[in-house]
């Protein structure tokens, strides 16, 4: 069950330790439940269970409309947060790649900078 | 013991899970966009159990590589959904049939 | 082969790549004002790369000595051939492009920009050695023609191009890449001659042949063979009319290319276990294409059947499996790209009164009467694209029915050929339109000039004069299909 | 401790299970009590910066003032409101937590005293912290309202802004480590500084990166100055607005289990971890989980110290920083630090 | 004449002529059509004169390799020689017969007719198989666009059954020429001809073949589209179709069926005959019962088209020679019909029999011209059409006797419908009063009708000058064939000729037999 040789071995504490912080959570969250129901605190009523809105009703689908902007850095997010995901194998391969693979890398990471500028200089990146 | 078959056949579970997601989802364009996703999933789960199996890096760096393209996809993907949604004020499958024959 | 060498070879993308970061730069700072300048100086940077593209083309590269960077490309004649063939489809788009998107001031500083990534893209996917760089390739091109179907944002028809193209190009990657992942799985290596050296020890596996059937199957939507063909009628209708004419050409003819790379190479050990399935695209897609195309009244939704049909043929080419057979494949594929180059040069010309594009085919009834220069030219390209000698489209049916009967298939070459006469209909049908039919008067406004050369250059490209030219041709596709096996 | 548990006779499987369960409760109960504690301390460094008080009631100088707002908490009516999707409305609560918990598992407390000493531990702590997103996403969205809707997109949006600049700055400590094992990362800043200082912090390099990383963690948690996602003069109280009860409770704890970890991380990365801050023998007698504990203490100090005394940013200003300064800079000590590396011959 | 490329500028003649049409106003185009077919009459009259009767088989030739693939390869033996003849010959009066008739995008019309010539004469002269194929299945373009734009009410779907119909059958053709190519490693005619393929091969490659001329021709039941193609085309379109057109199909079988496949030709020979037979009772029935001239003809030509194939099956010289004038007697008679038709069509614009009545009354000398094809078509001694009906039928009455007999009942049918036709329109009561008033012969008709009507006389008179050309041809051609030649059912003595036939068939085959 516990093969030390393999490098997967090293993930089982983390499983055990997904399995335990999930059973905890939950029952930070499940137990209040129950415990209010029989303290009889547990007493829901309309105008407690509507969302909040400044005392008003809502009048529109809170969902229906979001600025674009979010939408754009999350783009952004996942162009850059890629590039960071071909620097970590690179980063400690350094060694081995030597100055063709930093070469190489720089070159990649000047292209990202070209498109960063354009992003830049397009209004991508300001949020006014 | 969990061996290079059980991969294979988690990854082709998902590669038709994908597919039939595409096919027969008539609700959400978006739902079409994760079954893509997710048989972008299978192939990296394929390549990189290969990779493990073969005792070779390739597979694994194929793996980064459709990462990289999966994401580069999904931001056109939903650009283009969302001027599509612009136009058109839904995004339902059914919608997408303003042209005909 | 050395870094140093390697990276000589790529000049071609080299120089794209740099021309397109540096165009992208002036199209931060220029805005798409721009645009024209960046649209010619783009035009500029695909000559020049074709002019780099050519010596492996006429000096026959081929083999080991066209591997780059271990093997990941292939700079040889084939690629070259296709390369040309990509930069002429993507410099006829910068062309015409930008006086149609003028007319709704949609002309962006991005859209030369996009045309030359995608470029970039296809010319590494024609020289790909390697699944990696295939797919690499593919995507760069797929990625950028998602953007340039939906280019045109002020026609719902457009945005509903550009996601279509997008959800069925990336399923089409999608099972590509799973029959990649497999091939890799079941051959251990991504190299494409590797993969040839894997398979030929023995019979196919069936892990590797299900990784064969993905890849194909995941091209056959790339090139929009059928049954994967259900994308290209409503993108080809949707999409910007430049852009259509890109599609139509470029994308087209690096997509075949690297089916007959991966067809040819890869899987070259076992062309009898694929040919089954070119075969059985091929004459789906000719009838699919010629029967569709029969009811259509849009000019560019006939235009996506006719390419459907005549990608149909070019399949009988790469059925062959033969050096003949890709060699007719290649002249084939040049001889369609410039019937298309022609076909949407004149398509593009028909413009209402206040200048608007007309497409129904109705509307350019008795065209031959109020503009006849135009209708002839179109004409000759429904005649061009029907194969009907003398035009020139006889050419690319003439020599793949050869190839196709050189190894023996005559059964499929007769079928496919008569399946053509079906195609013949709809085509008649358009001149018919043209020629009998009482003038509708619709089409008015005045093309531009640019278009007008093109037209004109491509229609006598593809009239009788082009036989003229069949030497040539074959010369070069021959030394391009050489290259392809010359590694067999 | 697991040869502890073979002692005691047990076969290997279930020593190993064992002592990995209780490393495990070593861990997370520890980081739940220090929770508690670090809420306390927040605020009485708070209240002393503004020269007041704090909590002083509850308990001898309000220590037990956390407990007691935790027992009032789970006492507490759970109010799910009728338009939220429930399910997920309980699960973002949970999901936040368990993923602050779940980054402990593999910082270093001492040479060799790591839950799961696995080679790509850095990877995994930006992976899992990856995640937190998704609690407060899903809280937002479920809670099907206005605000917290509103503050989840911004939390999100903040959250990956500065990820991606929090990844470049841990590329250059990975380049001068050489490693993604963390373990190995506190190793290699063994007498960083002169031989004689423990801490990458000291390098005029990578001195930057920490000043940036120090912002970024802020930034990651939404702590002040960057807490826009929970801004109460304009968002109420952000995606937490219609949490009530443990629920309410659980963000808290994940958001200050979180600034802990950052402290962690900061201490691991920058500080010497478990290292003494300088290389003198006699400090190697105090055992290393101290030296750690109070490196993520002063750590959690700045951050107090901060809020206590810097204005909340706009949050253009907060985007701006992040991908018009940040970003920049931090590529450019990439291309630096790898040059400079390159040029030394470091790893010749 | 030897090196000068004769054949080129025939072929460039009436390219060029077309290029100028093109762009230029009625009144300049008919002009410039005009002096171009004249030309390129005066060419073939050259032509004619400088033929080396007797001489080298292929005269003429031209060769430049301007393609890969095929070459541009011209020449022409006898055979093709009276084709050419025929097709320049017809060519100015088609002109003529359109000169007032074609008023609309007149430019156009000449230019698709002089395209059309250009590419009928590159059939008769091309020397390579795809040279052939290209020119062969080119003259669909323009035939396509004269029918369809200058046709009568029905001409859009005339238009397309003509092209749907001759590009299905050629395609077919094409695969076995790529075969054949393949096989053979050349695509040169002559050597093609002269080729032994393996018999089983033949057998397909026949049929191929056979469905491209079997539509072209037409033969019967592949002839559907031709009644609805001549009736909807215009006059000269008609005279064109009638009078070069469909001995494309003739050309083909001679040319390539009958020499390359001796062995399948022969197994096919009884197909060939049934389908001949049965149009030539079905076809001259049908045309008994037609209202409308043009179609009427139009059936007769599948009729006299059925006798042609009925002689070249025969595999002997009687029945070649006859068939070979039987082609160029019907490409006179039939254009000649078709013109009388379009001249009492440009005055009343009908083809409706009963519209007409008793014109000899008022048009004498059109009547009498008219009489003068109808009795030629009939095939009354004399006239062009006797030749070569009775030497057709001679031919296969050697062979079988009950073909013959059959075939032979469609000079009588054709006396019935054609005699009707003359009486309904030129006998009998002036049933109609405009009919009644129209004018007789013009200057311009009258000029497309002498020399035509000289012709059928001559060709009745001293059909030699004719057969000559052709005569070291169609021996060569009996000679090919004899190896496959079916034994026939009928002994006719037709003197020394038949010893020298079988002497010569006997000489061929055992080359044959050491070539194999």
């Amino acid at each position: 069950m516990v093969d030390q040789t393999s490098y997967l071995a090293g993930y089982l504490p983390i499983l055990i330790f997904l399995g335990i912080a999930l059973a905890l959570s939950t029952a930070f969250v499940f137990l209040p439940i129950g415990a209010s129901r029989l303290t009889g605190t547990y007493n829901p009523n309309t105008e407690k269970l509507s969302e909040y809105e400044c005392g008003f009703p809502a009048f529109e689908d809170p969902r229906s409309q979001f600025d674009v902007r979010f939408y754009l850095v999350a783009i952004l997010f996942i162009i850059f947060d890629l590039e960071a995901a071909f620097l970590f194998p690179w980063a400690v391969s350094l060694k081995e790649t030597q100055w063709a693979g930093w070469a190489t890398m720089m070159l990649f990471l000047f292209e990202l900078v070209i498109g960063f500028i354009y992003a830049w200089k397009k209004g991508a990146l300001d949020w006014e | 013991m969990i061996g290079i078959g059980h991969y294979v056949v988690v990854s082709a579970i998902m590669f038709v899970l994908g597919v039939l997601g595409i096919f027969l989802n008539r609700k959400n364009v978006i739902i079409i966009l994760m079954a893509i996703e997710l048989i972008l999933l299978s192939v990296n789960l394929n390549l990189v159990a290969f990779s493990a199996y073969l005792h070779d890096l390739v597979g694994q760096i194929f793996a980064m590589f459709v990462l990289t393209v999966a994401a580069g996809e999904a931001a056109i993907g939903l650009a283009i959904l969302v001027i599509y949604f612009r136009g058109r004020g839904t995004i339902a499958v059914d919608d997408v049939n303003r042209m005909k024959g | 082969m050395d870094f140093a060498h390697s990276l000589a070879a790529i000049s071609a993308e080299e120089l794209i790549s740099g021309a397109g970061l540096v165009l992208l730069l002036v199209a931060a700072w220029g805005g798409d004002k721009a645009a024209r300048a960046i649209s010619v100086a783009a035009l500029v940077v695909l000559v020049a790369a074709a002019a780099l593209a050519v010596p492996a083309l006429a000096g026959g590269v081929g083999g080991k000595a066209a591997f780059v960077f271990d093997g990941q490309l292939r700079v040889d004649a084939f690629a070259s051939f296709a390369k040309l063939l990509i930069y002429l489809g993507a410099g006829v788009t910068l062309i015409v492009a930008p006086s149609f998107f003028e007319r709704f001031n949609a002309l962006r500083a991005e859209f030369p920009l996009l045309v030359l990534f995608a470029a970039l893209g296809m010319g590494i996917m024609v020289s790909a050695g390697d699944l990696l760089t295939l797919y690499i390739g593919l995507e760069l091109n797929s990625l950028a023609s998602y953007v340039l179907a939906a280019m045109l944002r002020s026609d719902g028809r457009s945005a509903e191009a550009g996601l279509k193209y997008f959800v069925l190009g990336s399923l089409a990657s999608g099972i590509l890449l799973y029959g990649v992942s497999l091939t890799y799985g079941f051959t251990g290596t991504t190299s494409f001659e590797g993969i040839r050296t894997a398979l030929s020890a023995g019979p196919l596996s069936i892990g590797a042949t299900f990784g064969m059937v993905f890849v194909f199957a995941g091209l056959a939507f790339k090139i929009s063979a059928a049954p994967f063909h259900m994308w290209t009628p409503d993108v080809y209708e949707g999409s910007p009319t430049p852009v259509t004419t890109f599609f139509a050409t470029a994308p087209k003819a690096a997509a075949l290319a690297l089916l007959m790379r991966v067809s040819l190479d890869a899987f070259g050990a076992h062309v009898s276990a694929w040919n089954q399935i070119v075969i059985f695209a091929s004459l789906f897609s000719i009838i699919i294409g010629a029967l569709g195309a029969i009811t259509q009244n849009n000019i560019k939704r006939l235009l996506a059947y006719s390419s459907i049909n005549n990608v149909g043929f070019m399949l009988i080419g790469l059925a062959a499996g033969t050096p003949a057979g890709a060699s007719a494949m290649l002249v084939y594929l040049a001889i369609y790209v410039v019937t298309s180059v022609a076909g949407f040069a004149a398509v593009l010309l028909l413009r209402d009164e206040n200048g608007d594009p007309i497409e129904a085919i109705s509307d350019m009834a008795g065209l031959s009467r109020t503009r006849p220069g135009l209708a002839a030219a179109l004409a000759i390209v429904m005649f061009s694209l029907a194969g009907i000698p003398p035009l020139f489209g006889f050419w690319g049916k003439f020599v793949v029915f050869q190839a196709a009967v050189q190894a023996h298939l005559v059964l499929l070459a007769a079928v496919g050929i008569a399946a053509s006469v079906i195609g013949a209909f709809y085509y008649l049908k358009v001149v018919k339109v043209l020629y009998f039919d009482e003038p509708a008067d619709k089409v008015r406004g005045n093309g531009d000039f640019a278009n007008t050369v093109l037209l004109a250059l491509a229609s006598i490209a593809i009239s009788p004069l082009g036989y003229l030219g069949t030497k040539w041709l074959g010369g070069l596709a021959g030394n391009a299909a050489a290259a392809l096996f010359h590694v067999v | 401790m697991t040869p502890f548990f073979q002692g005691l006779g047990l076969p290997y499987e279930w020593a190993w299970t064992i002592s990995t369960i209780c490393g495990i409760l070593l861990i997370a109960l520890p980081v739940m009590l220090s929770v508690a504690m670090v809420i306390y301390v927040d605020r009485k460094v708070w209240a002393a910066m503004a020269l007041r008080r704090g909590p002083n009631v509850v308990g001898p100088f309000g220590l037990l003032q956390s407990f007691a707002d935790g027992l009032k908490v789970f006492l507490q009516e759970t109010i799910i409101p009728a338009a939220a999707n429930k399910g997920l409305f309980l699960i973002g609560p949970i999901v936040t937590f368990t993923v602050a918990l779940l980054a402990w598992a593999v910082i270093p407390f001492n040479s060799g005293a790591i839950l799961a000493n696995i080679n790509v531990g850095l990877l995994y702590i930006l992976a899992i912290s990856s995640l937190g997103v998704y609690g407060i996403v899903i809280a937002g969205w479920s809670s099907n309202s206005k605000y917290p809707f509103f503050s989840a997109m911004r939390a999100s949006a903040q959250m990956i802004s500065y990820e991606v600049s929090i990844g470049f700055i841990l590329i250059c400590v990975v380049l001068w480590a050489g490693s993604f094992n963390l373990n190995d990362i506190v190793k290699a800043q063994h007498g960083h500084g002169f031989g004689f200082i423990n801490g990458f912090w000291c390098n005029p390099l990578l001195f930057p990166m920490w000043v940036m990383f120090l912002i970024s963690s802020m930034a990651e948690t939404q702590r002040a100055p960057f807490d826009l996602t929970e801004a109460e003069s304009e968002l109420v109280a952000g995606y937490q607005t219609e949490y009530s009860s443990m629920a309410f409770a659980l963000f808290w704890l994940g958001e200050y289990g979180n600034v802990l970890m950052m402290c962690a991380l900061n201490a691991t990365l920058f500080w010497g971890g478990y290292l003494p801050p300088l290389e003198i023998p006699v400090l190697y007698l105090i055992p290393g989980w101290i030296w750690l504990i109070l490196k993520i203490a002063f750590g959690f100090f700045v951050f107090s110290w901060v809020k206590a005394t810097v204005p909340r940013y706009r949050y253009d200003q907060l985007m701006r920083l992040g991908w018009k300064i940040f970003l920049p800079v931090s590529l450019l000590f990439v291309f630096l630090v790898s040059g400079y590396l390159m040029a030394t011959g470091h790893f010749a | 004449m030897t090196g000068f490329p004769i054949l080129s500028l025939m072929l460039l003649v009436p390219l060029v002529g077309a290029v100028l049409c093109l762009k230029s106003g009625r009144e300049t185009a008919r002009v410039v059509a005009l002096i171009a077919t004249l030309i390129d009459f005066a060419l073939g009259v050259v032509l004619w004169t400088h033929f080396d009767i007797g001489g080298a088989q292929w005269q003429f030739q031209e060769h430049a390799a301007l393609f890969s693939g095929f070459d541009w390869k011209l020449g022409i033996d006898g055979i093709a020689l009276l084709l050419i003849v025929l097709t320049v010959f017809l060519m100015p009066i088609c002109i003529g017969a359109s000169w007032n008739s074609i008023e609309k995008r007149a430019g156009e019309y000449y230019a698709a007719f002089l395209l059309t010539e250009t590419l009928l004469l590159g059939v008769f002269v091309a020397q390579d198989l795809f040279l052939f194929y290209i020119m062969f299945e080119a003259g669909l373009i323009p035939m396509y666009l004269i029918i369809g734009i200058w046709g009568g009410a029905e001409r859009i779907y005339a238009s397309y059954k003509f092209f749907l119909y001759t590009l299905l059958g050629s395609v077919l053709m094409l695969i076995a020429m790529f075969w054949m190519v393949n096989e053979a490693g050349t695509t040169d005619i002559p050597t093609l001809m002269a080729y032994n393929f393996p018999p089983a091969a033949q057998t397909w490659l026949f049929l191929a073949f056979f469905a491209s001329f079997a539509v072209k021709m037409p033969m019967w039941p592949f002839h559907t589209w031709l009644p609805d193609a001549h009736v909807q085309a215009p006059t000269g379109g008609s005279v064109i179709l009638a009078g070069v057109l469909l001995k494309m199909g003739g050309y083909g079988f001679i040319r390539f069926s009958l020499p390359m496949f001796p062995v399948a030709s022969a197994h096919f020979a009884p197909l060939i005959w049934g389908l001949s037979m049965a149009a030539v009772v079905i076809t001259s029935l049908i045309a008994l019962v037609q209202n409308d001239m043009k179609k009427l003809i139009a059936y007769s030509s599948v009729a006299h088209m059925a006798i042609v194939t009925v002689g070249l099956f025969a595999f002997n010289r009687q029945g070649l020679e006859g068939s070979m004038i039987v082609m160029l007697s019907h490409g006179i008679v039939s254009g000649a019909l078709f013109l009388g038709v379009g001249v009492i069509y440009d005055r009343l614009h009908t083809r409706e029999i009963t519209r007409y009545g008793g014109l000899a009354v008022n048009m004498p000398y059109y009547a009498l011209f008219f009489m003068l094809f109808t009795m030629a078509s009939i095939g009354l001694p004399g006239t062009s059409g006797f030749v070569g009906e009775f030497l057709s039928l001679l031919g296969v009455y050697q062979e079988s006797s009950w073909v013959a007999l059959i075939a032979t009942t469609g000079i009588i049918l054709g006396a019935a419908y054609m005699l009707y036709l003359y009486r309904r329109v030129i006998f009998g009561e002036q049933a109609n009063a405009d009919a009644a008033k129209l004018p007789d012969l013009d200057f311009r008709e009258w000029a497309m009708m002498i020399p035509l009507a000289a012709v059928v006389l001559w060709m009745g008179v001293y059909p030699e000058s004719f057969l000559a050309p052709m005569r070291k041809d169609i021996g060569a051609l009996e000679a090919r064939v004899a190896m496959a030649k079916p034994k026939g059912d009928a002994d006719v003595k037709t003197g020394a000729e038949r010893t020298a036939t079988a002497a010569a068939a006997a000489l061929a085959s055992a080359q044959l037999k050491g070539a194999k």
